[in-house]
């Protein structure tokens, strides 16, 4: 009689060995096992914002990280803690991820004190995506505030790599002060090669600003909308998209045909902590991109 | 699903044999509350007379022996600028010996999110699949209302459950471990008569409930009274301790830290459970709060337990156990709130 | 040292106590196989209890113990200046601690009562910050050794620590502790910051707020409470007086 | 050989290091003659006995203990005991058990904290414990073990080992299971082969050569080493009953000190690990009269230094009877821990032996149950005086050999020391 309760070692499943793949949602796999990648370069953009090129150092594990734009990794530093970051680049590139991370707490802050060759851990990709497919044939306006743009980032470079399927392109930005604009040494590169049309608008600007001043909502005067024929994708701190996308649905665009990427509290990534819930809905699985219908019918999404 | 009995007194000697060579963990008490009440937790046995087969309600719910209010979910070697990641998954053989068919079905739920939906918690699996449950029967207390929550039976979800028919047990097994194990004790085939007596039983059990809540609108109710004064008046008491989400079995929510050892040469990734009535649930970098005021927390946790899993898994996460409702110092129970909610819409 | 190819510098510390009974510095001391590993994080350059070096170039200074002479003020003073970072530790120095319970009686017959009316240097009993800018509290009666080295990990990466925002019952609960609310004790651990692991209610005792308040707590409900269980106004009061933890929540008059 | 004599020196310790508290040294020669010796006490007090009035009897262990962090336990049993013999409670046997295991415990983590870091480094010639770690690895190792294990036994049988949780009015909060009684009684007995070597390594240390005959008081046991309760006795000659203890204590104010100082039958006397040693030699455990051999300690000694050695010795009883008590415990009855007790008016003395020497507690309680009067006699203020005694005939003596200032400095510092004395617990 042997009354000892047989082990199942799940250490010795076939999933220990194969690399994790996010993008298989239902297979057991090691949910925490990162893939490790190393920081290839750090551009300091502004005095808070840094954008860090990482690559997944791993071939195979490198072949199999595909993204589609507006998905977000998760971003450990060992013995410091792991934090959401929407991914900056075009899904196109295999080589690296970038990511633009503003420093505003501890792993942030940490983040910004690494050097090039410091090894990082990333999960993912994560989350919804904004349907790129759908918005073919279609106008697309982007709009974004502060840091917004860097999800934006993603979706730009998809629309260049597929610029023909795409009619009128629209990018709105707005930022607070001027020292806070990202990416601009790549604003003339947008706008003549991208061939996209881009406005800016600063807050409070200083003496050496030429551009428009305001919110950005004004800088709705400077542009005509054909709603039937428009996608809007929104990305800013919540007040900004309220504001912005109760306008668009004033202009007639379809509350489906707004895109907007939420940001919760996250711990996981995986729909398990709760931390990210915003109503019935986690943020990390049906969001981060959401449309503003579903944003709507959320309570207190916004 | 197969039956048989077993006699308590060939059951004793199953579940010493089962203590040779495993964890047996069961119900026992240690402190007795102001009344007099003995006041039970899961707790690892060493030997069958510790097990308390009369017990009511465990304090605390046995959830923390799948899901650990700690546990490390990842070791790091630190080197220079470089890492080693370390994953295992910890596999105790455990015997979990009387929970209670609403302790069950709690597990089921949380199988529901935790195997069943996407990304499946191999952690989680590790346990699940190495423990053994033996399910116990009770009559139910003033304060359940698990058949509001239709948690009071359990059909799947254990190795055994066993029904208490005076010298024996009717046994409910499920699963061929189970089966081979409780075979070596001289199981018997079900008599009419035990049938008879099975029957009884449960016509018993059915017929104490006290307790009940009308769940049948509820999901729609929360949207509804999203801004009922109702949360108000019970936020003003709830005193964001947690202790509600710690004792429940279906409450899930973690967050994790990391940490390094004092040489930074080692590091852990650590999951801790939390509970949303905690002041930081919800709070970002930055200083921004989504759920800034007690009420607020208390309300998502109800509208996540009744509304959120609704619209998720078609049924409540909420087994009726009413343990939060015991645990909390304020006195905030399920059934208390709820009633309020559905009043104040009548009126 | 380094972490994550980050080089880590090795900051001078200092231990000063005041007034109090020395308990925080002997944990510093205790769980002695782990003190290599610390003193090679930390140098320590003036910790009296232990040892007789004596250096005025420390970083960081941990300050025990309650402030009540004015020497006791001229030398916190020094020490703020000196260090960049200044920690309190325990909770004399973060709340005034038991110290406070003789501020129930005015000082001059304090001191008859004791010393006879003979002259002793003394004065009112005033908490770290109420004298100097304070960095951090490192909370607790007496501080608990795992904290401290959380803390002193966290100061040694530069990264400004966050203590357990939630109050005792989370820990609590998770010890599976019976609750001694239940079992007809008082206990203050729902509105008392957690991180000492519910060690007072796992020992069947009351919680006493030595770590203070937790965060935005309710203590409204807990007092309702402690008052619907039967417990007397005059025996609620002593217990929140106790550590003096909530003499910013409680009025006065109560 | 000529003698030189010192024309003329001047000492001035503030905060003199590696003691608990803050205590300074002076001295001065002026022409070849004392001018100044004083060991002078400059801690803040506190008010202990003030901030007891008024509170409830049940507040009071939790408060003794904030009165010292290093010997908390000591000052819960006492102010425990003290309230118990009020009310004339008489605790459970398991109850006693539990708080005597824990004083031992007290006394072993109290005594090797002072004998391996405070005490050794003067020996070996270095700051603190810090270098002596890189130096001696092995003595570190000794001093980690028998200290973590000392820490461990209170954690389990008080709940913390500073400021203890479960000593209450009546007995304990709770006891610890048999399953943890039975593992500290293995984690015991594999602590006591480093408390041998700790004994080869202290019987190498040089003890400096000083007498000064002096009264030494103790608790005197009835049939064990006095730890908690008794007759209080002293080398003299005098013995009297524990709620005797201020006629035995005599408390006076001297001008040179914030803490209170005493006497009884000479200027000065003595208390802790010495005096006990030498009024309760017979009831020592074999194995610690053993260790004493080794270390040529026999009663009767008068040398201050030699408290160190005493120290030593005690770790020896302690842990060799705690070997013998926690079998006892595990195979009795502990369901019993604790008893209700009702209030009324009453006064009593709690005394025990605190690492450093007796310790009592008084209080008077009101018919509600209130402290109304509270009175603490804590063993280094009965030490104070017999330390400046003890160091003017030191200084003297040094100074007639001829010793150089640094070396008489040293001397002072390790004299001192040698007391352990516990200054925040003496100004309370
Ligand atoms: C989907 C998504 C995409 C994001 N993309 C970017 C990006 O591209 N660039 C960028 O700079 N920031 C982005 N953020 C915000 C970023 O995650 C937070 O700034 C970051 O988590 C702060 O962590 P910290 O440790 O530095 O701050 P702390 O204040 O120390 O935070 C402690 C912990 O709280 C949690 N937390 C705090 N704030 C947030 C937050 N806003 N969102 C989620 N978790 C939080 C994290 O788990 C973090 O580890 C994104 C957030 C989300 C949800
Ligand atoms: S009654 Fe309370 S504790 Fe029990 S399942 Fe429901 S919410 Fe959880
Ligand atoms: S004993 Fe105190 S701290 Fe623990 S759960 Fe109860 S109220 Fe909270
Ligand atoms: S339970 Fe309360 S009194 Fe006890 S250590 Fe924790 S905070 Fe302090």
């Amino acid at each position: 009689m042997n009354p000892k309760i047989s082990r199942h070692d799940i250490n010795l499943e076939p999933f220990m060995v194969t690399p994790p793949d996010f993008n298989r949602q239902t297979v057991l796999m090691q949910t925490e096992r990162g893939f490790k990648s190393e920081v290839v370069n750090i551009v300091k953009l502004t005095a808070t914002e840094k954008l860090f090129q990482i690559r997944i150092s791993e071939p195979c594990e490198r072949e199999n990280f595909t993204f589609l734009p507006g998905q977000f990794v998760m971003l450990e530093l060992p013995g410091c803690g792991e934090v959401p970051i929407s991914i900056a680049s075009s899904p196109s590139n295999r080589e690296f991820i970038g990511l633009c991370i503003r420093k505003v707490g501890k792993v942030t802050g940490m983040l910004h004190r690494l050097e090039p060759g410091a090894m990082v851990g990333i999960r993912g990709p994560f989350g919804t995506y904004f349907p790129m497919q759908k918005m073919v044939g279609c106008n697309v306006l982007l709009i974004a505030g502060g840091l917004g743009i860097a999800p934006l980032r993603s979706p730009i470079y998809w629309i260049n790599e597929h610029r023909s399927e795409y009619k009128d392109i629209t990018i709105l930005y707005g930022v607070k002060e001027p020292g806070q604009i990202l990416f601009d040494y790549q604003f003339e590169e947008w706008r003549k090669i991208y061939d996209l049309n881009l406005l800016t608008i600063i807050q409070n600007p200083d003496e050496n600003w030429r551009g428009k001043v305001g919110l950005i909502t004004d800088l709705f005067e400077d542009i005509s909308i054909d709603p039937e024929n428009t996608f809007a994708i929104v990305c800013g701190p919540p007040i900004m998209f309220k504001f912005v996308c109760t306008h668009l649905a004033d202009i007639g665009i379809p509350r489906q045909r707004m895109f907007v990427s939420l940001e919760r509290r996250m711990h996981c990534g995986m729909g398990k902590c709760c931390r990210c819930n915003v109503g019935s809905t986690f943020t990390c699985l049906d969001g981060p991109v959401f449309d503003y219908w579903t944003v709507m019918n959320l309570k207190e999404a916004i | 699903m197969l039956f048989k009995t077993i006699t308590k007194e060939n059951f004793k000697k199953m579940v010493e044999c089962l203590l040779e060579e495993n964890e047996v963990i069961g119900p026992k008490s240690r402190d007795q509350d102001l009344q007099g009440n003995k006041i039970y937790r899961f707790l690892k046995i060493n030997s069958f007379e510790e097990l308390e087969m009369d017990y009511t309600r465990s304090y605390s719910s046995p959830k923390n022996y799948f899901l650990p209010f700690k546990e490390d979910l990842a070791t790091y070697r630190l080197e220079d600028k470089d890492w080693e990641q370390e994953i295992r998954y910890t596999i105790h053989p455990r015997v979990i010996i009387g929970m209670r068919a609403c302790d069950i079905n709690a597990l089921l739920k949380l199988d529901q999110v935790m195997l069943k939906s996407v990304y499946p918690n191999p952690y989680y699996f590790a346990r699940r699949q190495n423990t053994l449950i033996i399910g116990l029967d009770h009559e139910p207390l003033e304060d359940c209302f698990c058949r509001s929550m239709n948690t009071d039976t359990a059909f799947h979800g254990f190795d055994l459950f066993l029904t208490d028919i005076g010298d024996k047990y009717f046994v409910a097994i499920n699963s061929d471990t189970a089966y081979i194990i409780i075979n070596q004790f001289n199981a018997r085939e079900v008599a009419e008569e035990d049938q008879g007596r099975y029957k009884i039983v449960k016509e018993q059990i059915k017929s104490k409930f006290k307790t009940q809540v009308d769940i049948s609108i509820l999901p729609e109710l929360m949207d509804l009274e999203f801004e009922s004064e109702v949360w108000k008046k019970w936020g003003d008491k709830c005193l964001s301790c947690g202790s509600c989400a710690m004792v429940c079995p279906t409450c899930y929510c973690y967050g994790i830290e990391e940490d390094t050892d004092l040489t930074f040469t080692k590091a852990t990734k650590r999951r801790f459970l939390y509970s949303c009535n905690l002041l930081d649930f919800a709070a970002v970098a930055g200083g921004h709060n989504f759920r800034p005021e007690a009420h607020i927390r208390l309300k998502y946790r109800y509208y996540h337990q009744f509304r959120g899993f609704v619209e998720a898994f078609n049924q409540s996460l909420c087994v009726g156990c009413n343990r939060c409702g015991k645990a909390c110092p304020a006195g905030i129970s399920p059934k208390a709130v709820i009633d309020d909610l559905i009043r104040t819409e009548k009126k | 040292m380094k972490y994550l190819g980050i080089t880590l510098k090795r900051p001078k510390v200092g231990f000063f106590d005041f007034t109090g009974c020395e308990g925080c510095q002997l944990q510093i001391a205790n769980k002695e196989e782990d003190l290599k590993d610390l003193f090679g994080l930390v140098e320590i350059v003036n910790f009296r209890e232990i040892s007789s070096e004596r250096r005025e170039d420390y970083e960081i200074g941990f300050i025990d113990g309650c402030i009540t002479t004015d020497s006791e003020v001229a030398r916190l003073k020094k020490i703020r200046k000196q260090a960049g970072t200044l920690v309190a530790m325990g909770a004399c120095a973060c709340l005034g601690g038991v110290n406070n319970l003789r501020s129930r009686f005015p000082l001059p017959d304090v001191v008859k009562e004791v010393y006879d009316g003979h002259p002793v240097d003394t004065g009112p009993v005033r908490k770290v910050s109420d004298v100097v800018h304070v960095d951090i509290e490192l909370p607790g009666c007496p501080i608990s050794k795992p904290e401290f080295e959380w803390l002193v990990r966290h100061l040694v990466l530069g990264i400004e620590p966050q203590f357990p925002k939630y109050p005792v019952c989370v820990e609590c609960k998770q010890r599976l502790n019976s609750c001694v609310l239940d079992m007809g004790m008082m206990c203050l651990g729902p509105v008392t910051r957690a991180g000492c692991n519910a060690v007072c209610p796992r020992n069947r005792l009351g919680c006493w707020g030595c770590r203070g308040p937790s965060e935005e707590a309710n203590f409204e409900s807990l007092m309702e409470i402690l008052r619907e269980k039967g417990f007397t106004e005059e025996h609620i009061v002593e217990r929140v007086k106790f550590f003096n933890a909530f003499s910013g929540i409680l009025n006065s008059d109560c | 050989m000529t003698v030189k004599t010192l024309k003329s020196l001047n000492i001035d310790i503030k905060h003199l290091c590696r003691v608990e508290g803050h205590g300074d040294i002076r001295i001065r020669v002026e022409d070849g003659k004392l001018a100044e010796c004083t060991w002078a006490i400059v801690e803040t007090p506190r008010f202990f006995e003030v901030m007891f009035k008024g509170l409830s009897i049940e507040m009071t262990p939790i408060l003794a203990a904030r009165i010292c962090g290093i010997c908390s336990i000591s000052h819960a049993l006492a102010s425990a005991r003290a309230i118990e013999r009020a009310l004339k409670i008489r605790i459970p046997e398991p109850a006693h058990k539990v708080r005597l295991l824990a004083i031992h415990a007290e006394t072993l983590q109290s005594h090797s904290l002072h004998l391996f870091f405070l005490v050794a480094p003067d020996f070996l010639n270095v700051s603190s414990v810090i270098p002596l770690m890189q130096t001696h690895p092995e003595v570190a190792e000794t001093a980690v073990k028998i200290k973590g294990f000392a820490n461990r036994a209170a954690d389990l049988l008080v709940g913390r080992s500073t400021h203890p949780i479960a000593i209450k009015i009546g007995g304990l909060t709770r006891i610890p299971r048999k399953m943890q009684l039975r593992e500290l009684a293995k984690d015991l007995d594999a602590t006591i082969p480093y408390l041998w070597k700790a004994l080869d390594f202290f019987k190498g240390f040089k003890i400096p050569d000083f007498v000064r005959e002096t009264e030494l008081v103790s608790l005197r046991g009835v049939n064990r080493y006095p730890f908690i309760g008794g007759n209080l006795i002293s080398s003299d000659g005098i013995c009297k009953k524990e709620d005797e203890y201020r006629s035995m204590t005599n408390e006076y104010i001297g001008d040179f000190s914030n803490s209170k100082l005493t006497r009884l039958s000479r200027e000065s006397f003595a208390v802790g690990a010495l005096a006990r040693f030498n009024n309760n030699y017979d009831l020592l455990h074999p194995k610690a009269k053993e260790a004493a051999e080794g270390l040529n300690l026999r009663p009767g000694v008068h040398n201050p230094y030699f408290y160190n050695l005493a120290q030593l010795v005690e770790c020896f009883h302690v842990m060799y009877e705690s070997k013998e008590l926690l079998p006892e415990l595990i195979d009795s009855d502990t369901s019993e821990f604790s008893i209700h007790y009702k209030v009324r008016q009453c006064k009593a003395t709690g005394a025990v032996e605190a690492p450093r020497g007796t310790l009592y507690h008084y209080y008077r309680i009101s018919e509600g149950g209130k402290i109304e009067k509270a009175d603490c006699v804590i063993p280094t203020n009965q030490n104070n005086g017999n330390i400046y005694y003890d160091l003017r005939k030191l200084v003297n003596e040094l100074m007639v050999q001829g010793m150089e200032g640094k070396e008489i400095e040293r001397l002072s510092r390790m004299l001192v020391r040698a007391y352990d004395p516990c200054i925040s617990c003496s100004v309370h």
